[in-house]
This record gives structure tokens, C-alpha cells and sequence, in this order.
């Protein structure tokens, strides 16, 4: 299936490519090369298998319009294992081969383990799916960006969300990192604000095999909603053995990062009506969004694009026109035309803050729905740039 | 009156009810060579492990040279000059026969190593490894490694065990030329009676965990009762 | 009283997976750190055959498949290395667990797999005045028909003597005139055969990826160190108490859960060098 | 017999003779060794070469410490991962707290392993040979779990940054950061290491770990206590592991719980039986093939697993004693055939 889509979409390209290396447009310009060290294989590579598709996506799309900025387009993938060691031993790799602005690693930690480097090996990183708020925040780097909704964003949503709820009590589920740790923090300071009880917290470990005690706590606890922080492989398994104890049908179920198109497609009518903070969907009604989605679907038949695509597509866009703007590929002038600019995306107009390097954007709430006779998560509230992405990061001083 | 080089003082050693060792009291004066037969399972392994401090409690006392040595572990024992060789060859296989030899001429008073090589014919073997060397020179490390530093009670469980005769002939004359020119007191478990007859100055019958008979040579064969329950038929 | 049974669900399913890890190590002395990706191998062929021929089919197709896998790696591998040293087979297994990963991710891709219950195991019944899914009952099941199967076969079978007697000492066993190649190859058969139907098992429970079978692993080598390593029975009192205490653990002290059946390692192998049920040396 | 004692002497004044010519051998052998090391940074221009080389070698410090407890006691540490994190945590708590100067952390990330695996040891090298296996990983992974869950201070599963004085023994920091310069320092570290190694395998206290590991009972009998010197070989593996985990948080500034996690104890330990263990160099030779391949397969394809696996699987089978085992055999048969040659 996978195989015979790729085919399709590297045969068109590839005639895309060749119609203009026929004018040989892009032969006088330095080329703009993008490193990519993302997890390959391993436990996300799942969605290391996203991210991809959206760059070379991108990458393709750029060039078969006579690049950018007159340039072609190069992109570079290397394996991370999705571990923060080997991201920073390949990034260093990449940076040093050339491939110097980078982009689309999967783990906080590992774009955390990049940021510091990135002036000593005259690179720069745009994060497009990594939430940690330290990235544009304590950890904020000169030559580090984000486009993706950092987790206070998410926290920002949840509470105009829960408002709107009648449920009284609930339960927290969240896998015992910084990231889980924080969403449930999120949660509860929501919960607070709009007199909802908090009457469970859950941490399961990371990779649990095995969730049913703390199924069997929340059935126990009375709670009539969940909040739940899980996510790839642990997302799965919970929601197959939560279903199991009848758990989705008792309590109201809400998630971050839990439903995802990745995870719905996989889970289907087990994880249908769950409730869900939206980073992008392909189903967001905007004339650029209509057309990247059909694009897509015309690069990858009955495809469309994932969250995680979306989000990367973004970062591509942004690096692209930034690129436009400096007239460069030398990191230090592209981060320049970045800190301060802005972009026109899939969302609409950004701006990329100056004072962080965060790009100010909408998200979204949804909830799990079949659209044209697919089930995804389909948005159904729209929390507006300003309140999504709150005032620059103080911890950030750049 | 000269102190005993070994004596061991009712002995007794017990694996759940039944007794492997039941009493049993043994002394050897110095330089003196003392053959231990009996049956399988009549306690000589046993008694040989109760002396040399190996394996789980033991009843009794142990003195060596004079001073009580029941208390001290394996290896105190060995370093005080009470060393043992082992039914099974029990060498380094990875070991060159020198280094091997060396290591055990450390815990010693005296380091004897190229003595002991000679004396037992393993110079030329001396890089080689443990392991490639032939059965017989293996037997004979295992011996070098009790034998050197010049320990003054030597326990030899079977020492000829897999030998052929002659090569068993040899090892008997080379225990005894040992024994009178270094003035070694040697405990000797031997199955083969060629070897204890040849070489012991007084022999010990242990059955049944108990000591049958004590007594030179000629005495142990005259035994009726040592006959019976051990030498049967197969002396004469 | 729920969570106990949640406790052996855990325990029954950690059994099924270590005890073919016994099996292999008894016979063959090898440390097999393929033996999660024999797991997750099973589970994917159990998937692949389910999706056509239903989930009863399927299973014994995974486990008929690992079994001939076993066999034929117990020959071709196992038996070649035997004169090696233990941490050479154990480097070979480490190699199989990279082919065996980057096998399954080319072909059946880089998403995650979710499994559902076959029809009659999907409802739930009430125990204990909660709703208990059907699936995590039949989990126990198949543990207690493993564990009497094995222990029938091993105590009444002429082959089982030889199989208990080479567990404690191959070569031994090998010179009473013993067949152990052939021996060998039967019960590294049955050892990856229960990795299958553990992976059938493991389906509608978690999720499906390539590295699925890192997770378990750990806990599964655990549960035979415990246990005492050639020791069947010592794998089976191991599983259950560690699948206890890790979901006790969940529920009482979460934060230290994962630790625990390390630590449970750690006090019995303090107490009991020898593990649970492992032989004196 | 005593017309063959001249020549028994003859021959035994001999090997001592050799014996004490070894150790200024080793030392001279890894004097010129280390100073290769220097002109690499010259010849080999490419920062992107040099980053890897240096990794490489730090990984290649891991490998000899894991090898050296297989050499020494026959013991497979699956979690030698503890060490190198360890020490490589402590040197970024020190720059978080500021408990101590930057040079004495660095003394102490070595000594404080060595002392942990020398009190663990005296527990556990009693245990089977797996289950010392299992425990040394269930130690490895405990850390890894406490540093996962540590946010306040290591910052869970997003590491730390390791700060750092701008000097280190007199040393501006920026040179332990630098591919061409750090790449000398590990390089000489690696061959510090191997020589001490090699003269202590070689030491009275080597022969009897090794008399210990093949017949621990017959060692006791020849007088020798024998658990001591096995929890030293423990601690001393220990040691070494620590320096690479010293390094690696130096060139990298940066420690994440990674650096505890089994799957690095099992990389390190793959590099240590490819190379083969038996030689005390053949770790480190199968650290550097090791990562060189796995490296250029990572360029070549996303399925580098499975011909990484293949090639395992491979070389094991063909070389059960490691590439170092190849070497040997290999010059053993061409010294007998020159000495047939000669003959």
C-alpha cells in the first residue's frame, strides 16, 4: 500500500523535477539543504514516518515550483532512535555535511539535547511537533524555533473547554513524564478554574504493557470525565484495554496527543466520541488548508494529511519563506529573517515571535468523528491565537 | 617427644542423619607417608575436605604442627603449609604452567616454582597452556600446585587416578624421593594398591564413615577384617 | 479483590512468555534476547493470519509458525554455537533481534497494529460486583493449561524425563546416550511456539509495533532469573508473585511500580542465589 | 636429572628475563600510540570525521571496561550503562550545585562507580553467571528510572546541560569540546586505559583474576581469598566505565537518561565480543568497526538494523573469539610458519 503510494508520488516528482532542471534554473544558486534527524526506526517511528512524508512532501512541492528562492531544495534524513544522545550525535552530522537548518525531530528531549549546540555547529532548528515549553522558554536558543502549540498552550485550551462541561468530577491519566506530568498540571489548574474536583491522578510509566489497575482506580474513583496525556504506543494499548472495562462508555473521555489521526486510525470505533485538543487538522476549512489537502491527496492518493504532517508542513513553510526573505541558506541570516517575521501558513497569518522564537497560532478542540465516512478527530472549537499562545515566555531571555 | 605434623581429633561430619564421618581420629608424624583406603562412600574425600577446611561444619579438632586449626577457612590453611590435590584435575586451563604455578608459590614462605617444575618434569612445558598440555602432565600440575612452597602436609586425593602403570610407578617414586628429601607428610587416598603399598610407611582403613584398621603395611594386609570388607580378593 | 486479578493476568501472560525462555536456556544454555521479538513476530503473524482466518486460526498458525522458526533456528544456529561460549549465542540473539525488528517494520510498516478480542471473548462478566472483560479471563486460561500441559509432559512423558534431566545438566544427560540435538530442537520449538501464542495473546491487550518486544523483555528475564533459570515451577510461582506486586505496585505506589519486580529480583537472588527454584550448586 | 639442571637454569633465567622486558614494552608501545594520536587531528581535516572518531572512542573506553570484566571474571555485565551514566550525571549535578571544583567531580565520577561496583560486587560476582548479569541490569535500569522520574534537579527525561568551568586542570574547557582537540584527549585516554589494563592483566593480581575465573576453587586451595579480587576487577571495570561516562559529559555537555539505558550496556557490550574480550585491546577495536559501520549503514538505508543484525549474526558465527581471536590465530600461524620456514 505504502509502497505503491510512494511509487505514484516519486514518479510524479520525478517529472516535476526534471521539467525544470530542463531551464536549469536553480544551477547558479547555492542550494537550500534540510536536515532531518528524526526517528526512523525504533519506537516512533511511526511518526517519524509523518514527519517524513510532510518534508519530503514539501521538499518535493518547493522544487517542482522551481524551488525556493531560485534554489533547489535538498533534504537529509538520519535515525535518531528517538534518542536524545544519538539525535545530537547525527544533528551534529547533518549540520556538519552541510545540512545546517534542521528540522522535524520527534522527542522534546532530543531537541532539547540539539538546542545548545546549534552556534557551535552554525546550524538552525525549527521544531515542528515537539511541545516542551522549555524549547522557547528556560532553554530558548538564538538559533532555535517552534511552530507547533507548546504544552501551555494546550493548558490554555482546556480550560475555555471544560468550562462548557457539566461533568463535576474527574479523573486524570498521564504518563509519568514531563510531558504527561505536565498536561495533568494543566488539567487540574483547569479543573480549578471552573470548579470541576479532581478526584483521581494517574502516572502510569512510560511503556506500560499493562493499565488495568489504573483503569480498575478510575472506575473506583467515581469520576464522571478522564483526562488523559498518552500517547503513541501507550495511547494504543490504554484505549484497547480501557474499552475492555467498559471505561469509555462510563466516564467522558478527553485527551491531548491520545487521539490522534495516527492513533484513531489505528484504534477506529474504540476511541470514537472521545473528546481531543487539536494541534491541525486536515478537515480545518481555510483556502490554504483546502488546497495543501489536496495537494496531498494528489502526491499520495487516499491520503490525507496527519496532525503531525500538518504541523511539519508548517515548519517547512516557514523555513521556505524565511529563506525567500533572507536570501540565503547561511543559518545566521535565515534566523535573522525568522525572529520577528511573519509567515504565511496553512493556519493563516503567523507571527514568529521575536522574543522567544515561538510562532504565535490557533489551536483547537474536537472530538472523535466520522468525516466523509472516515473516522478522525474532527474540530469543533477554535481557541484564537491570542489566547492559545499566551504573552512571549519569560523564562525565555534570547 | 616430636609435635605431630597433622592430627585430626574426632572428626565427625554429618549430611542430614547420616554420618559420612563418625569419629574418626588420625596422626601422622613428620615425613611420614600414609596411605587412606577403603570402599567408595567410606569417608575418605570426606575426611581429606574436614582437614583442609573445605565444605560444611565439621565436629572435632584439627591441629597442624602443634596449634588447633579447626577455625581457620581453606585458604589460611594452605598459606599456614597444609595443601591438597584434587581427585578430579583441578588446574587453570587458561594459565601458562609457570604462571600458574607461580601464583600458588606467592601465598607461600617460600617461592619454589622452578624446584617444583623441575622436580616434576613441567619445565618444558612451562609456557605452554594448562589446557593444551596431555592428561598425565595435567595430574602432574595439579600436584605442582599442592607442592610448591614446600607446604609440610600434603593431602593427595588419588594422585594416580587415569595414569597408566608406569606412569603411576613413576609418581610413586616421585612422591617418595619427595617426601625423605623435603620432608613432606603426605595423606594418600589411592585406589590403586600398587601405589599406597609401594609407597606408605603406615596405612588407615576408613569404612563406613569410622576408622576399621591402622597399621603398616604387612599389618593391613594380614587384617582379616580389612580383607573382608575392602581388599577382598584382589591382593595377594 | 479486582486488582488481584488484574495482578495475575499480568503474571499468567508474563508466565506463558518466561517459560519459553526456560525452556531454551535449560536445554541450550542460551540467553535469548530475541525472544521479545519472537513475541512480537508472533503477534504479527497471528495479526496477518487473523485478518483472513479469524483469531483461533490465527493463533495456531503463530504458533506453528514460531515453532518451525524455532526449529529450524535451533539447528542452524543453536546448535553450530553450542560448543561457544554462552556469550556468543547471546550476541547471535542480539543480531536476530535487529533482522527479526527491521523484518516486521518492511513488512507490515511502521504504524501501530490494535487488535480486537475474538467475538465470544469480547463482553465482560461481573466479578466481585465489577464489570471484568472476558479477554483477561481467558489470559488466566491459557497460563493454567500451559502450566498443566507442561507439567504433565514433563512428569509423565519419557521425553519430559530427558527434558528435566537436561535442564539440570545437558551434558550429562547428553553422554547417557540421550539424543540432546533432536531433543534440543523439540523443545526450542515449544520455547518459540509459546512465544507465538503469547504474542496472539498479547493482541487485543497492547498495541502492535516493531519494538513492542523490548518492553517485555526485561520483565520477562526477570521472572526466570527469579525463578531459578531451568526451573519451570520457579518460573511460574516467579510470574505470578511479580505480576502481583508490579500491579499492587501501580495501584499503591505508582512511582516506584516499575522498579519493583527488579527489586523482588534483587531480595530473592540476595536471599537465594540460586533463584527460587534453581538447583544447589 | 641432575645433568639436565644446567640447562633447566639456563631456561629459567631466561623467561624472567622476558618477563621483565614486557612491562617498558607496553609502556613505550602506548607512548608512540598516543602520540600517533596527535598528528590525526592534522592529517584528518574533516570536523565531521573527527566528531565521530571521537565518539567513537569514548564509545571504544565503554567497550574495553565491559571486555575487561569479561577478560578478568568471566562475568557479562549487561548494565555496564550504570557507570557511564553515573559519572556522567554526577559531573552535571556537580555544575548544577557546585558542590566541588570541576577537576575534583571529575575524580570523583571515576571513583564514586569504582567504589559503588566494589561494594555491589562483594554481593553479587558469587552469583551465576547470568544472574549477576540480570542484576548488574536491574541496577543499570533502576538508575535509569530514578533519573527518568528526577525533574527537579536532572531534569527527568529531558536531561541536563552540563556546566562547566571555562578551565579544567588548566585547560580551556573549549578544547574538551572541540572534535580535533578532544579527539587527542580521548584517544590518550583509551590508550592510558589499555596500557594499565594491559600491565595489570599482566600483574601477579591479572593472573590470579584470571586463575579465579577458570577454577575459583582451586585458587581458594592455593591459598588465595578470591572474592576480594573479583569485586576489584568489578570496581576497576567500574573505573574505566566512569571515564567514558567523564568524556562523554565533557564533549557533550549534556546528559539525558539515556546515557543509564540497557540498550547503550548491550551496544557496548555487542562492541566488546565483536572485538573479542580475550585480548584487552579487542573491545576497543570492535567499538571503533562497530560504530563505523553502524554509522555508515545509518547514511546508507533506515534498514541499517537488519544488516547490522545480519553482520552480528555473521561475524559471531565465522569468529566466535572476536575479531582479536582472528588476529591472534593469524599470527600465531605465521609465526609457526616462519619458524618452520627456519627449521
Amino acid at each position: 500500500m505504502i509502497d505503491s503510494k510512494r511509487a505514484t508520488f516519486l514518479g510524479l516528482s520525478a517529472v516535476a523535477v526534471s521539467a525544470v532542471l530542463a531551464t536549469s534554473a536553480w544551477a547558479a544558486k547555492e542550494p537550500l539543504k534540510i536536515g532531518v534527524p528524526t526517528s526512523l526506526t525504533g519506537p516512533y517511528s511511526q511518526l517519524g514516518d509523518e514527519v517524513k512524508r510532510a518534508v519530503e512532501f514539501a521538499v518535493n512541492e518547493a522544487n517542482a515550483a522551481g524551488g525556493v528562492d531560485g534554489r533547489k531544495v535538498e533534504v537529509r534524513f538520519l535515525d535518531t532512535e528517538a534518542k536524545p544522545d544519538l539525535a545530537r550525535q547525527q544533528a551534529e552530522k547533518l549540520a556538519l555535511e552541510g545540512y545546517n537548518i534542521m528540522t522535524a525531530t520527534i522527542a522534546s528531549s532530543e531537541v532539547l539535547a540539539i538546542g545548545p549546540m546549534l552556534g557551535r555547529w552554525n546550524a538552525l532548528y525549527v521544531a515542528t511537533v515537539t511541545k516542551a515549553n522549555d524549547i522557547t522558554g528556560k532553554q530558548c536558543q538564538p538559533r532555535l524555533f517552534r511552530v507547533n502549540r507548546p504544552d501551555y498552550s494546550d493548558a490554555a485550551v482546556i480550560q475555555p473547554w471544560l468550562a462548557t462541561r457539566s461533568e463535576a468530577k474527574w479523573a486524570i491519566v498521564a504518563a509519568d513524564y514531563a510531558w504527561g506530568r505536565g498536561s495533568g498540571e494543566g488539567f487540574r489548574n483547569a479543573a480549578a478554574a471552573t470548579g470541576k474536583t479532581v478526584v483521581s491522578e494517574n502516572y502510569p510509566p512510560l511503556g506500560s504493557n499493562d493499565y488495568a489497575a489504573f483503569i480498575q482506580k478510575v472506575l473506583d474513583s467515581g469520576a464522571q470525565g478522564m483526562w488523559v496525556a498518552l500517547a503513541g504506543r501507550d495511547a494504543i494499548t490504554f484505549a484497547r484495554q480501557a474499552k475492555q472495562f467498559g471505561l469509555f462508555d462510563k466516564v467522558t473521555t478527553a485527551g491531548i496527543s491520545f487521539t490522534t489521526d495516527g492513533t484513531v486510525k489505528v484504534l477506529g470505533d474504540v476511541v470514537k466520541g472521545i473528546n481531543t485538543i487539536i494541534n491541525y487538522s486536515a478537515t480545518l476549512d481555510t483556502p490554504a488548508n483546502r488546497k495543501f489537502v489536496s495537494d496531498w491527496a494528489k502526491a499520495y492518493p487516499g491520503d490525507s494529511p496527519t496532525n503531525f504532517g500538518g504541523e511539519t508542513y508548517i515548519g517547512m513553510q516557514v523555513i521556505f519563506q524565511a529563506v525567500k526573505k533572507a536570501g540565503s541558506v547561511k543559518p545566521a541570516d535565515v534566523a535573522k529573517a525568522m525572529a520577528g517575521g511573519t509567515f504565511e501558513t496553512i493556519l493563516g497569518t503567523q507571527l514568529m515571535r521575536k522574543e522567544d522564537h515561538q510562532l504565535v497560532g490557533p489551536n483547537y478542540f474536537g472530538i472523535v468523528e466520522a468525516v466523509n465516512g472516515t473516522l478522525r478527530p474532527a474540530i469543533k472549537m477554535t481557541v484564537p491565537a491570542q489566547t492559545a499562545t499566551p504573552g512571549p515566555d519569560a523564562n525565555c531571555k534570547l | 617427644m616430636t609435635t605431630l605434623a597433622l592430627e585430626g581429633i574426632d572428626l565427625t561430619r554429618r549430611y542430614g542423619g547420616f554420618a559420612a564421618l563418625d569419629k574418626v581420629s588420625l596422626r601422622l608424624e613428620p615425613g611420614e607417608i600414609r596411605g587412606l583406603i577403603g570402599p567408595n562412600g567410606a569417608g575418605k574425600s570426606t575426611l581429606m575436605d574436614a582437614l583442609c577446611g573445605r565444605g560444611g561444619p565439621t565436629g572435632g579438632t584439627v591441629v597442624f604442627n602443634g596449634r588447633d586449626i579447626s577455625g581457620l577457612s581453606a585458604q589460611a590453611r594452605r598459606r599456614a603449609g597444609l595443601a591438597r590435590s584434587f581427585q578430579k584435575t583441578n588446574i587453570f586451563p587458561a594459565l601458562m604452567v609457570r604462571e600458574q604455578v607461580a601464583l600458588a608459590a606467592r601465598m607461600a614462605e617460600t617461592d619454589n616454582t622452578d624446584e617444583v617444575l623441575v622436580a616434576l618434569g613441567l619445565l618444558d612445558l612451562a609456557d605452554r597452556r594448562a589446557a593444551d598440555i596431555s592428561y598425565g602432565d595435567q595430574r602432574r600440575l595439579d600436584l605442582a600446585l599442592a607442592l610448591v612452597g614446600r607446604p609440610s602436609v600434603l593431602l593427595l586425593d588419588e594422585p594416580a587416578a587415569g595414569l597408566s602403570i608406569n606412569e603411576s610407578i613413576v609418581l610413586a617414586r616421585l612422591l617418595k624421593d619427595l617426601a625423605s628429601s623435603w620432608n613432606v607428610t603426605v595423606l594418600l587416598v589411592e585406589h590403586d594398591m600398587e601405589v599406597i603399598f609401594a609407597v606408605s610407611d603406615r596405612i588407615t582403613v576408613l569404612n563406613l564413615g569410622r576408622v576399621l584398621a591402622e597399621g603398616t603395611r604387612e599389618e593391613i594386609r594380614g587384617n582379616p577384617e580389612v580383607v573382608r570388607a575392602y581388599l577382598g580378593s584382589s591382593i595377594e | 479483590m479486582i486488582q488481584v486479578i488484574n495482578g495475575l493476568v499480568y503474571g499468567s501472560f508474563l508466565y506463558v512468555l518466561a517459560v519459553g525462555l526456560v525452556l531454551i536456556f535449560g536445554l541450550r544454555r542460551v540467553t535469548n534476547f530475541a525472544h521479545g521479538s519472537f513475541f512480537m513476530l508472533g503477534a504479527y503473524v497471528s495479526y496477518a493470519a487473523a485478518a483472513h482466518l479469524g483469531f483461533w486460526t490465527g493463533m495456531i498458525v503463530s504458533v506453528a509458525a514460531l515453532a518451525v522458526f524455532g526449529a529450524l533456528l535451533d539447528r542452524f544456529v543453536f546448535r553450530p554455537l553450542s560448543r561457544e561460549e554462552p556469550i556468543v549465542t547471546l550476541l547471535v540473539t542480539f543480531g536476530l533481534l535487529f533482522v527479526l525488528e527491521d523484518a516486521v517494520r518492511t513488512i507490515w510498516g511502521k504504524d501501530y497494529i490494535s487488535v480486537s478480542a475474538p467475538e465470544a471473548l469480547s463482553g465482560s462478566v461481573t466479578l466481585f460486583g465489577s464489570q471484568f472483560p472476558t479477554y483477561r479471563l481467558f489470559v488466566i486460561a491459557v497460563a493454567i493449561a500451559v502450566a498443566l500441559g507442561l507439567a504433565v509432559w514433563l512428569r509423565s512423558t519419557k521425553v519430559g524425563l530427558y527434558v528435566r534431566a537436561s535442564s539440570v545438566d545437558p551434558v550429562t544427560t547428553a553422554m547417557q546416550g540421550v539424543d540432546t540435538d533432536r531433543l534440543s530442537a523439540l523443545v526450542v520449538a515449544i520455547g518459540t511456539g509459546l512465544a507465538g501464542l503469547s504474542g496472539t495473546i498479547a493482541g487485543p491487550l497492547m498495541a502492535l509495533s516493531p519494538s513492542m518486544g523490548g518492553y517485555i523483555i526485561i520483565d520477562c528475564f526477570i521472572v526466570v532469573v527469579t525463578g531459578g533459570l531451568t526451573s519451570f515451577t520457579g518460573a511460574f510461582v516467579a510470574a505470578l508473585v511479580i505480576g502481583q506486586f508490579h500491579n499492587l505496585g501501580l495501584v499503591y505506589v505508582p512511582e516506584v511500580a516499575s522498579v519493583i519486580p527488579l527489586l523482588i529480583m534483587a531480595a530473592v537472588l540476595g536471599l537465594r542465589p540460586q533463584g527460587l527454584a534453581g538447583p544447589r550448586k | 636429572m641432575s645433568s639436565a639442571v644446567p640447562r633447566d637454569k639456563a631456561k629459567v633465567a631466561a623467561a624472567s628475563i622476558a618477563a621483565e622486558r614486557r612491562t617498558p614494552t607496553v609502556v613505550l608501545a602506548a607512548g608512540l600510540l598516543a602520540a600517533a594520536g596527535f598528528a590525526v587531528p592534522w592529517v584528518v581535516g574533516s570536523q565531521l570525521a573527527l566528531t565521530l572518531m571521537t565518539q567513537a572512542v569514548i564509545h571504544a573506553i565503554l567497550a574495553t571496561s565491559i571486555g575487561f570484566m569479561i577478560r578478568q571474571n568471566g562475568l557479562t555485565s549487561f548494565g555496564h550503562a550504570a557507570f557511564f551514566g553515573m559519572a556522567a550525571y554526577l559531573m552535571a549535578l556537580n555544575g548544577k550545585l557546585d558542590a566541588m571544583p570541576a577537576e575534583l567531580a571529575v575524580l570523583a565520577a571515576i571513583a564514586v562507580p569504582a567504589a559503588f561496583a566494589f561494594f555491589a560486587g562483594l554481593i553479587i560476582v558469587r552469583l551465576p553467571a547470568l544472574s549477576f548479569s540480570m542484576l548488574t541490569l536491574a541496577v543499570a535500569q533502576s538508575l535509569y528510572e530514578l533519573m527518568l522520574r528526577w525533574r527537579g534537579l536532572a531534569g527527568g527525561d529531558d536531561g541536563m546541560a552540563v556546566r562547566l568551568p571555562s578551565r579544567l586542570f588548566g585547560i580551556d574547557i573549549e578544547l574538551f569540546q572541540a572534535p580535533s582537540s578532544m579527539f587527542v584527549v580521548s584517544w590518550c585516554a583509551l590508550v592510558a586505559v589499555i596500557a594499565i589494563l594491559t600491565l595489570v592483566a599482566r600483574s601477579h593480581f591479572g593472573v590470579l583474576t584470571v586463575a579465579i575465573r577458570e577454577n575459583e576453587e582451586r585458587a581458594r586451595y592455593v591459598g588465595y581469598h578470591t572474592l576480594v579480587p573479583r569485586a576489584l576487577v568489578f570496581a576497576l571495570s567500574a573505573a574505566v566505565g566512569g571515564l567514558a561516562g567523564v568524556l562523554f559529559a565533557l564533549y557533550n555537555a549534556f546528559v539525558t537518561p539515556g546515557a543509564l539505558h540497557w540498550s547503550l550496556s548491550g551496544e557496548a557490550l555487542i562492541m566488546a565480543v565483536i572485538g573479542g574480550p580475550q585480548a584487552i585491546w579487542g573491545p576497543a577495536l570492535g567499538a571503533v568497526i562497530f560504530f563505523v559501520v553502524k554509522n555508515a549503514m545509518g547514511d546508507l538505508t533506515e534498514h541499517w538494523p537488519a544488516i547490522i543484525g545480519a553482520m552480528l549474526i555473521v561475524v559471531t558465527v565465522l569468529l566466535p573469539q572476536g575479531i582479536s581471536g582472528l588476529l591472534n590465530r593469524l599470527n600465531r600461524l605465521n609465526r609457526r610458519s616462519r619458524e618452520a620456514g627456519k627449521a
